[in-house]
């Protein structure tokens, strides 16, 4: 397969028993890219969400559908994106687990989490089916003043 | 195993040590299952020591909510003792700081039952 | 896509700072499925060597060539596979690490250390290129007498 | 980094206290550095301590063999001192135990230069 050089996918099958295999995926590469511990956990974190929301609402735990979670460690952000193979959903039509009447509901907190952990995360459909969860961390507090987007650059380094 | 639950009696309230992970899967079916247990015991007076607990999820933190409600619909309570920092950080983001009662002194939480 | 309930699969760009990556998630199988801590030392070495293989000598470091593992979670035993994206080779050819004059040479070990932690290492052409390596590792000793295979049943089980 | 080297001096001894992994990259090329930058001061007599030395790839194998023939190739020696278990195992493997020098005390390791 041709791969952009700064990539690294992993597949599994919808068993919550791998979600521990990503996260700990997840660490190593924030690890060796310089995140600090902080960060590092929180971006653990809000994979972890995204993949337990694949695997639960995504693929309704059928074991034969994968989830797809490739890290895409960009110049000034890493990027990550978790695909399912469900239905899909539209994240615009939610509750609020922030709203006083769903403070004691026992879900619907995993995308507020993930909004709250990474700086930025966005959701579209598969062409051929399925979410793809976009979500973007940067890699150093932005100097003031600078203006340069935070997506990859055409020579990306996995060490900065 | 990624939760480790112990429990300690003290007159007729229970504490539970809870170490590790509270996460979806095994540890918050842990948590629910020990929960319960108690209340199906009678034991309705409940302190969660979450002070070795490193990491809540979405569904950990949900699995929180949950045993509170189930345990006051009992007529009973379950109060939050020795919160980490980042637990603190979740009970924030999520809105949940002022929903559960939370003690930072084991002494306390308990005569707060009287 | 489609996958079996027990695969967990990996690819990464050919980079040498990203074979740590799979000697971890390795580890993290292994501890998963219960081997013991030395048997799983040992499957991480053979992996690394594999791995090694597949960016030095196959993709030849083209960081735009990607390595491609599958980790199948057997009921009696792990398979991992690695795959290429190179021209291939002819292994029944290669010098013996082990024939006396060989013996100071700086290289050509990788392929014994596979062969002597595994219980089984195969290589074929893959039909569009490259080669793939097949290791397999049985996951308890077999007791006296057992015959069955130690292949993948159908019924496969992450835990067992 | 995964491999840390400290360097010691014992009269025309050098000691090298290899600390972590000889790794195919980094730990090798660590290692192939240290050894030729002695060699360059004329310092051939090398003793590299393994005793903290937790894992050997084939790389790693191949670079002890390449610095123990360029080392040889000088007129000098290099030994190995302290081998933990695991690389035993990986010199016996690869019929070496027999190619280098293997001491498992340090003084006689120095002593043995003389
Ligand atoms: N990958 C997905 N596929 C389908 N629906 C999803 C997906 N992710 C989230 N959802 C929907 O969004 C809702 C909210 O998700 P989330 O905030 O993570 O909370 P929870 O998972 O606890 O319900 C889910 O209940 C589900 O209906
Ligand atoms: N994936 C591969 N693609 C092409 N050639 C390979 C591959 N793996 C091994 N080889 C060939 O086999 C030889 C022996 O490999 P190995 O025993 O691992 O030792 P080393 O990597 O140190 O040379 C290599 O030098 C190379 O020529």
């Amino acid at each position: 397969m041709m791969l952009a050089e700064n990539v690294v996918e992993l597949t599994i099958a919808s068993q919550l028993e791998f979600i521990d295999l990503v996260t700990t995926l997840t660490d190593n590469i924030t690890h060796m890219i310089g995140f600090d511990d902080e960060s590092a956990y929180w971006v653990n974190m809000a994979v972890r969400e995204s993949v337990a929301n694949a695997v639960e609402h995504g693929n309704k735990y059928d074991p034969q559908k994968s989830v797809d979670i490739r890290f895409t460690i960009g110049v000034d952000a890493l990027r990550v994106t978790i695909r399912d193979h469900g239905e899909g959903f539209d994240p615009s039509t939610l509750p609020d687990p922030l709203d006083p009447n769903n403070l004691l509901n026992p879900a619907g907190r995993g995308i507020l989490y993930m909004r709250t952990f990474m700086d930025s995360v966005e959701y579209e459909r598969h062409p051929e089916g399925g979410m793809i969860a976009t979500m973007s961390k940067r890699r150093a507090p932005k100097l003031a003043g600078q203006e340069s987007g935070e997506g990859d650059h055409k020579h990306d380094a996995v060490r900065n | 195993m990624q939760l480790e639950i112990r429990e300690r009696t003290i007159g007729e309230v229970t504490i539970l040590d809870l170490i590790g992970k509270i996460t979806i899967g095994d540890g918050s079916v842990q948590l629910r299952d020990a929960v319960n247990h108690l209340l199906e015991a009678g034991r309705n007076r409940i302190i969660l020591n979450l002070g070795g607990v490193t990491y809540v999820d979405s569904s950990g933190i949900g699995e929180l909510v949950s045993r509170f409600t189930t345990t006051k619909g009992t007529g009973g309570k379950l109060k939050l003792l020795n919160l980490p920092k980042k637990i603190k950080d979740l009970l924030m983001i999520t809105k949940l700081l002022t929903v559960f009662e939370i003690h930072e002194d084991e002494q306390a939480a308990i005569e707060s039952f009287q």
